[in-house]
């Protein structure tokens, strides 16, 4: 299951519980992404809506993509406002050896990236200001406008 | 009757409208300009499953989403 | 510089202080790798030689590598006996972007994998076997042989 | 003299021979079989810098150290 929490997340608790979990699945492997928001262009923070059923659907794909190779992953993200310096996104892959860990979290990181339903905001004086400059369009994007 | 629901920042109520299929949907949309104008930018889900074409039919109680471009992380 | 302690790692609290040390650094992505010893061939655990002159300076080159991306590495490793289902090594990239980071420790981990100077030995019954099978030349092995 | 050591699994106490360079301690080391059969598979350290050549010349207290294949993580 994807994790969402409102506002920052806490990273070393987040991280300390999925690793206590993956001690006795004889993993040899964990690769972790943590996302922290940078202090740029004079924001306050950022601010990420989230469609919760798409997201899983995705997550649920890129799971079996994970068991197939006899790995897991495990991915937690922020809803709402998160300020500077603090984390909105934490992803891990767990796996028996150490290439399928590294390839995954990377494609998984990228796909997230361009396909996972989540819109930014910048935070600028209390305002949310879609970061529509920083978006991608998801696959399949346009059809509606295609007629 | 169809529920067409806007997500993220298009900030618009959804809206409910008679259509047969997807390109019911598509022709009433364009007719709006303020929506006219994200529809080359979204991608489209019928009950939550997204969609890559309009020839899709939908029956009364359907729910078709608009996401407009993402970035998460 | 490299961290290295006496028997299996404490995961949570190393990854804690590297996480909280990274957070006013305006990094935007953290990336780390955790080897965990699998339980597997029978044996209680590994155990690690390491040769810490020449890991360190193997660890500093890369360093100036990071740091020409503007990123940050940061690694801890066991010395002696670590059992099964406990961790060894822990390494993180920091980066301002994330493929810098992504990338990185892919290739950190890869290189720290043929070439940092560390011994393997399997535990079993109490007794140390060198992992020869599991184990890798160096760069530039076999000159003393070159005659 | 020149101090040889013997790192990680060769389990062998460190040795202190005449060298005027590395090809000495090459011929040296080569005349012992026990040595003899790492020497294929080992790198080389010189006061703990890896070297590629023999083609090194060595002085009264220079290390050399030899590291057979590595297996850390």
């Amino acid at each position: 299951m994807v994790e969402l929490y409102r506002g920052d997340l806490e990273i070393e608790q987040i991280f300390k519980k999925w690793y206590e979990w993956s001690l006795d699945k004889n993993f040899g492997a964990m690769v972790s992404f943590v996302g922290t928001v940078r202090d740029e262009n004079a924001i306050e923070g950022l601010s990420f809506d989230v469609y919760k059923p798409i997201l899983q659907e995705w997550f649920d794909r890129w799971q079996k993509r994970a068991q197939a190779k006899g790995a897991v992953i495990k991915m937690a993200h922020s809803i709402g406002n998160v300020p500077v310096h603090t984390s909105s996104f934490i992803a891990a892959v767990f796996s028996p050896k150490r290439r399928v860990a590294l390839e995954l979290i990377d494609e998984f990181v990228e796909d997230f990236k361009a396909n996972a339903p989540i819109w930014k905001y910048d935070l600028k004086d209390g305002r949310r200001i879609y970061a529509k400059d920083r978006s991608h369009k998801m696959d399949g994007s346009g059809i509606l406008n295609s007629l | 009757m169809v529920k067409v629901e806007f997500l993220g920042p298009i900030g618009k109520e959804p809206m409910y409208i008679e259509a047969k299929n997807l390109k019911d949907v598509a022709k009433k949309l364009q007719a709006d300009p303020e929506i006219k104008k994200w529809l080359d930018e979204c991608a489209v889900a019928v009950n939550d499953k997204l969609v890559t074409s309009l020839d899709i039919p939908l029956k009364d109680g359907d729910k078709v989403s608009l996401l407009p471009p993402v970035c998460g992380g």
